[in-house]
């Protein structure tokens, strides 16, 4: 690999989709049949590319190694202060990883658009470029940068490709996510400005790792967390939040909607993880309690509804809210259980939802029609399409073996022990999962068959290729996940650790004789008691 | 106990790989050709029997069979192994699964034979050998659980299999639903092992459990008592208890063999062996947890078995004899004696099993006729189903040489001798309670007998004898309802010895004592003879005197309603008020709220703009009038 | 009374009075006339500032205003005319194209 | 002195009024007129005098006639008497008001003005403050005069500009 040492890595990963957005418009042809042939083998080839840059990456990663790497960084904005800073550790290059491994199936999903086939592909790529780059970014600046240039692609397919309302869904979907961020914008320049002031050097720096070093006080702290909350959890989305998520999937199309479950979702909850709590460690236990209720209420929330919808992609985005919601507990649980758990909860989420809203769009390609009414019995008809989206209904609703068990398991034991009467909430979630997805598969599936849709023809080649990938990692990860979990658990564990030495640093500057939870790890005798590895304020639930 | 010797080895992994292949070859070929499917899900299941076999020959009596495949996933010091253990206790579970199994698969062979879904058929039932056979080699709590809810699963493919009939899919999801709560009861109790013991591995739980008690630690018995509450509701889900055992009758919407393997032998059973498995969480909890346990128990046998009197469906009369056995099971299982329990799963899997087929034998012969009023007669169109159903209900009675009743008199015995003092103290009522439910089994036994096979054919199909793939497994079935009383009366206590606490086998009555004993099922027979027999108007009579009882037996105590409208309904009406009203109403009105408002505001501010240069004046003046105006007054 | 104060008083009042012109008449010839009252007005007071300040500066201030108002004149008055060539009249109710 | 400063004030007064309210705008402008020579005579009493004579040259005798000129070209006949709407009377008042709120603070000596005696305000000393001081000033005003011309020549004319009320 020492060819390779010098070669910008990072950069290349990020910045490969936009070059082939623009290649796509480069090359004359428009919307000619093989000129839409042709730019479709482009976007696959640049997605495919960004995918083998991003396995080179895995192999050059090596999870014990602390701190980040493939670390590339040069001056930018030198007034402001703002680098060009890019690096990844192990929870950012997993979902690097999941990026990349959707995106070239959400090209080959695009069969299904017709007009303006090379627009909707370029939009791809440039929002697969924004999702990459905010996954890389360690300069605040440069992070905000790309988290608000992730909108733009996302509102033209949204608006553009999208169903009916789209119009008025694409305007929530980036109001909603705008507003947030706005708030979040103004505590980056004053966290910015506070390390400044304080470092005394003579330029401002949006570095994480200089920002580190900054003292805030508590009331700060509690401001500033909630501004950076308010943009996360509006992305999440946590339960008062999330309604842009419904309209905003049942208009997208196909794979607008695979890409927002997929990926978009995670930025929220990795914004958290990796901004959030290291920068506030003690705005963020003060909240702790309160986002945790919420993703719980979510959860329930989130599922019942779901069980009464009448829209299936309605119902799988209730039921993505629901699920985001065990994320969110496992994230505010703290332990490094349950924050491995939850990241690993993410990359399921992706994988098993991509799928389902693959298969909608499946359906929605032959019938035009996304009502649970308008389906019934079909599993006569497509028994292979049957047997898949029961599959992926299984991934969905937890159940052993696949990989959405692993997941919510290790959120569930994990959280149990810093929230336990929320986690036996969070566990009617579980029964309410199997409801609602199950009441969804017999409604359209079972029963006899509707009339209107006797001509129903079985899974293509095309639609198989693109959902084989996800299946096998349905059951790869279901089965042999400890690869992925010792993958992102250092990173998990050295930013835990992070926040509670930050905290302790924070709580010394406000120099408050606040009784510090002991520390050190009761003897593992019987009762074994372990507190949350985030510093806890006294009224956790 | 402590002198195990861990082996490792790969029988366990084995075992359950046989019906895993199976099932893929099943479905794989099987499209081809329907037939083929059949085969070679008989010839898996016959395999993963002959492959226990091997493993359990060479078994000592304390030796542990171990397959430690991978490490499934760990964080820190939690972690989690796919570690398959064969011992005693398992090899026995795992006996009855692949052998009973086996004969089903072949009865299966037949009953399906002119159904275009066999391949579909035989592959969900392979995997639920597969998945059971998980269950009970289960290393830890996790990959017990894996097995637990892949029975779930399988169990809702079978049981709605005709998916073509929505309501034979409603019950599939019901069943699966019910499961899922006890399911969370399961996962409630490995978080709290993980918490207080930081492991869910059998032999590691036994080990630090030891330690605890050595230590006298105050805490153990309160936190085991809640692990074992949370353990007992996830046996109550599956296990069809009282309070979640709506889904089973329903689950009779499967075809008979399912009803057969999976609700009558081994998948109900799991509840019982998570007891047996887990005893040392049992052992070491309160006595209250024990007393709820049997109280429980007993409740469900009797209340099963007066609704199972009513019923005109036979399949639906067995699923609650079923039901009303697992009480009986539960009643040695929360009385510690943990052996007794699994005698009676082994007893009841041959002749319940054994009543199922037969049922299924008869159903097939009356071309899907399950209405016991439609039959009658039976006796001679179908001789060998009906000395083996006959066989069966006199082993289910609980009468002398017969299995059944070593099993229910060693669950009485247990009774009195258990452990844990409140049970002891209230075993009277107890043992009245079983015994007046024995006597109801005998009875409704008995009717469906005589509706089925005695009298004159009431139905209007021919039936005919069941072709040979049917009977047999009907005869081998009934043998060992016959044998295995006496067999496995002492053989067993002493082949679990090592595995079980208190697995020592009572002193046997004699002969004529045991029959003295079992008056209680001959009394019962009695009564369902000459009620359906010579005095057959009698029935009516009763029926019209005591209409409301009738009705409320037939009507299942209308559990199911009070089900439906106290926590379907409402929870259906919360969530569709939570849409439309939270969230479209609230939420979503806040949203477009405040997006009129910026458009009202607009509107307001066009109004301004008249074009009129005047207006303008107006406003540039008034702006430095005021401004003026505040200066000066400042 | 300080004569300054009487002129400062009465270029105020003529101010309000131009104001009250531009505003409340519709002939925009006659508003142009009214703001060149105002803009007399405050000659009238810069003058009088200057003279009670002491320097010219005052004065060479109302020197430049005459310039401006003689631009102003000039433009204002061809508008006027073009205004009248298109709306035929003079009122500045008839021009409201502008009206959103 | 005061007596004059009266005179001066109430013809000044009264012009400005009936420049306002005079049905015609014939009669308004030449209102006009008598008050900017009012005013000029205040220059003057405030030794003023080449401010008063460029007053009259400029402004009454150049800017006024243009005026008058335009009236007569245009044939502006008086308003029907039409009162304009409401509001903006009413508004017309109210900030009259506030402007007389200023004669208050002027009328009890607030700004603390005396009456110094400022130099003559002859040709030569503003000549030479506007030579010196201010001559970029005086640039810029040429400019801003020829740029008025410009802009009179090219709405004046009659063939460049489409009519439009004719389309």
């Amino acid at each position: 690999m020492a060819l390779l040492d010098g070669f910008p890595l990072l950069s290349a990963l990020v910045w490969l989709p936009l070059l082939g957005a623009i290649v796509l418009y480069a090359i004359p042809g428009g919307d000619s049949p093989e000129g839409q042939l042709r730019s479709r083998g482009l976007a696959l080839g640049f997605t495919v590319m960004t995918l083998i840059l991003s396995l080179l990456a895995l192999s050059r990663f090596s999870s014990n190694q602390p701190g980040y790497q493939l670390v590339e960084s040069f001056r930018w904005i030198e007034a402001l202060g703002v680098r060009y800073e890019l690096g990844i550790d192990g929870v950012s290059l997993a979902l690097i990883l999941l990026t990349t491994i959707l995106m070239p199936l959400i090209v080959l999903s695009s069969h299904s658009i017709h007009e303006s086939v090379r627009g909707y592909l370029a939009c791809m790529l440039v929002l697969e470029t924004a999702m990459l780059g905010t996954l890389v970014a360690l300069d605040l600046f440069l992070f905000y940068l790309f988290w608000e240039f992730m909108l733009a692609p996302m509102y033209l397919i949204i608006g553009i490709w999208g169903g009916k309302r789209r119009v008025y869904a694409s305007m929530k979907f980036v109001l909603y996510t705008a507003v947030g961020s706005v708030l979040m914008f103004v505590a980056i320049l004053y966290t910015s400005w506070m390390a400044y002031d304080q470092a005394g050097v003579q330029l401002p720096s949006f570095l994480l790792g200089d920002l580190l070093h900054a003292r805030f006080t508590l009331q700060e702290q509690i401001w500033l967390f909630a501004a950076f909350a308010l943009a996360m959890c509006i992305k999440i989305p946590l339960f008062p939040l999330h309604t842009w998520l419904p309209d905003a999937h049942v208009e997208a199309p196909t794979g607008g909607s695979v890409v927002l479950a997929g990926v978009l979702l995670k930025m929220g909850l990795y914004g958290l993880f990796r901004f959030g709590y290291p920068l506030f460690p003690d705005g963020a236990a003060v909240f702790a309690p309160y986002l945790a209720a919420l993703a719980v209420i979510g959860i329930i929330y989130g599922a019942c509804i779901a069980w009464v919808q009448l829209d299936i992609k309605k119902l799988v985005a209730y039921s993505s809210v629901s699920h985001l919601g065990y994320c969110v507990l496992g994230l505010v649980a703290g332990t490094s259980l349950s924050v491995t758990g939850s990241t690993v909860q993410m990359i399921n989420h992706g994988i098993s939802t991509g799928a389902l809203f693959l298969l909608v769009g499946v359906l929605y390609d032959r019938t035009h029609t996304r009502l649970i009414a308008d389906y019934g019995g079909i599993a006569a008809k497509v028994p292979v399409f049957a047997t898949l989206f029961l599959l992926f209904t299984l991934s969905s609703i937890a159940l052993p073996l696949t990989n959405g068990f692993v997941g919510e398991f290790m959120i569930l034991s994990g959280s149990y022990e810093t929230y336990p009467m929320l986690t036996f909430f969070a566990l009617a979630g579980v029964v309410l999962g199997a409801v609602y997805m199950l009441t969804l598969y017999m409604k359209t599936m079972y029963g006899e068959v509707n009339p209107a849709r006797e001509g129903l023809t079985d899974i293509r080649l095309i639609e198989a290729v693109t959902l084989a990938p996800l299946l096998i990692l349905v059951f790869w990860l279901g089965l042999f996940p400890q690869p992925l979990v010792d993958l992102i658990e250092p990173s998990v564990v050295r930013s835990l650790q992070i926040t509670k030495e930050r905290s302790h640093v924070l709580r010394e500057s406000e120099l408050t004789r606040e009784a510090l939870i002991p520390e050190d790890m009761a003897p593992r005798g019987v009762l074994m008691q372990k507190q949350s590895e985030y510093p806890s304020r006294p009224m956790s639930l | 106990m402590d002198t195990r010797q861990v082996i490792t080895s790969l029988d366990p992994a084995l075992i359950p790989l046989a019906p895993l292949v199976g099932a893929a070859a099943a479905y794989g070929l099987g499209r081809k050709n329907r037939v083929f499917s059949g085969v070679i899900a008989t010839f898996a299941a016959i395999v993963a029997f002959a492959l226990t076999l091997k493993g359990v020959f060479d078994l000592a009596p304390s030796a542990i069979k171990e397959a430690h495949l991978w490490r499934w996933f760990g964080v820190g010091q939690v972690a989690f192994d796919m570690t398959l253990r064969l011992d005693r206790l398992s090899s026995v579970m795992c006996l009855v699964i692949t052998g009973i199994g086996s004969l089903i698969h072949l009865y299966s062979t037949a009953y399906m034979a002119d159904d275009e879904g066999m391949p579909r058929f035989f592959a969900y039932l392979n995997l639920f050998l597969f998945s059971m056979l998980v269950l009970v080699l289960g290393g830890n709590l996790l990959v017990l659980f894996i097995g637990w809810e892949g029975v779930g699963l399988c169990s809702y493919l079978l049981i709605g299999f005709w998916f073509r009939n929505l309501n034979y899919c409603g019950a599939g999801r019901k069943a699966f639903v019910v499961n899922r709560i006890g399911d969370a009861g399961v996962l409630m109790g490995i978080f709290l092992l993980l918490k207080h013991f930081g492991t869910v591995d059998f032999l590691l739980l036994n080990d630090r459990l030891g330690e605890a008690a050595a230590l006298f630690d105050p805490k153990l018995a309160a936190v085991c008592t809640l692990i074992g509450f949370c353990l007992f509701i996830g046996a109550t889900g599956k296990s069809a208890q009282l309070p979640l055992f709506v889904w089973l009758p329903d689950a009779m919407a499967g075809p008979t063999p399912v009803s057969a393997l999976i609700h009558a032998a081994t998948m109900v059973t799991a509840g019982v062996y998570l007891f047996a498995r887990a005893h040392f969480v049992f052992d070491s909890a309160g006595a209250e947890l024990g007393l709820i346990v049997v109280v429980v128990a007993a409740l469900t046998a009797f209340i099963s078995a007066t609704i199972a009197v009513a019923q005109n469906d036979i399949k639906k009369v067995l699923a609650y004899s079923t039901v009303s056995q697992l009480g009986f099971m539960f009643l040695a299982a929360g009385a510690g004696a943990y052996w007794v329990a699994l005698f009676h799963v082994i007893t009841h899997a041959f002749f319940k099993a054994c009543l199922f087929l037969g049922a299924g034998s008869v159903i097939h012969g009356c071309h899907h006729e399950q209405d016991m009023r439609q039959m009658g007669g039976l006796r001679r169109l179908m001789p060998v189903t009906f000395i083996t159903y006959f066989i069966s209900t006199l082993a289910i009675a609980g009468i002398y040489p017969f299995s059944g009743f070593h099993s229910k008199h060693a669950i009485l015995a247990s009774l009195g001798q258990s452990p844990n003092s409140l049970i002891v103290a209230s075993a009277p009522i107890i043992v009245l309670i079983a015994s007046v439910t024995a006597g109801l089994t005998a009875f409704y036994m008995t009717r469906s007998l005589v509706l089925t096979f005695f009298g004159s054919y009431r139905g209007h199909a021919h039936p005919h004898e069941s072709p040979w793939k049917m009977t047999v497994p009907l005869i081998v079935l009934a043998v060992l309802a016959v044998i295995g009383g006496i067999g496995l009366e002492h053989s067993l206590p002493h082949y679990l010895e090592a595995v079980l606490p208190r697995a020592h086998a009572h002193e046997s009555l004699a002969p004529i004592d045991s029959l003295g004993a079992s008056w209680i099922g001959v009394l019962g027979v009695l009564i369902g003879v000459f009620l359906y027999g010579p005095l057959a108007s009698v029935p009516p009579a009763i029926a019209k005197a005591i209409p409301l009882l009738l009705r409320l037996l037939q009507g299942k105590y209308f559990i199911d309603e009070v089900y439906q409208t106290l926590i379907v309904r409402p929870l259906e009406g919360v969530s569709r008020v939570l849409w439309r009203g939270v969230d479209q109403g609230v939420i979503d009105g806040t949203v477009n709220g405040t997006a009129e408002v910026v458009e009202v505001s607009g509107e307001l501010v066009r109004t301004m703009q008249t074009g009129d240069v005047r207006h303008y004046a107006l406003y540039l003046f008034g702006a430095i009038a005021t401004m003026v105006a505040v200066y000066l007054v400042w | 009374m300080e004569r300054i104060h009487t002129i400062l008083a009465i270029a105020a009042i003529t101010f309000a009075i131009g104001a009250v012109g531009v505003i409340v008449r519709r002939n925009v010839i006659v508003v142009f006339m009214c703001i060149e009252l105002m803009l007399n007005a405050v000659n009238l007071s810069f003058v009088a500032f200057s003279q009670s300040v002491g320097n010219l500066t005052g004065q060479v201030a109302v020197f430049f205003v005459m310039v401006v108002a003689a631009a102003e004149a000039a433009v204002g008055l061809a508008i006027f005319i073009a205004l009248f060539r298109t709306a035929r009249s003079v009122e500045s109710t008839s021009a409201t194209e502008l009206r959103l | 002195m005061s007596v004059t400063i009266a005179i001066l004030s109430v013809c000044m007064l009264i012009s400005a009024v009936s420049v306002v309210a005079a049905r015609s705008p014939i009669v308004s402008a030449l209102a006009l007129v008598g008050n900017l020579i009012t005013v000029a005579a205040f220059y003057a009493a405030m030794n003023a005098h080449f401010l008063a004579a460029v007053q009259i040259l400029v402004y009454a005798g150049a800017i006024v006639v243009l005026v008058l000129f335009v009236l007569m070209l245009l044939n502006v006949k008086g308003e029907a008497g039409k009162k304009s709407d409401f509001i903006l009377r009413v508004g017309a008042a109210i900030i009259a008001g506030f402007f007389l709120l200023t004669v208050v603070p002027i009328w009890d000596g607030w700004l603390g003005l005396s009456n110094l005696s400022a130099p003559e305000g002859t040709v030569r000393a503003i000549g030479k403050l506007v030579y010196t001081d201010y001559v970029y000033c005086f640039e810029v005003a040429s400019i801003l005069i020829l740029i008025a011309v410009v802009g009179a020549v090219t709405l004046g004319r009659r063939a460049r500009i489409p009519n439009i009320a004719s389309e």
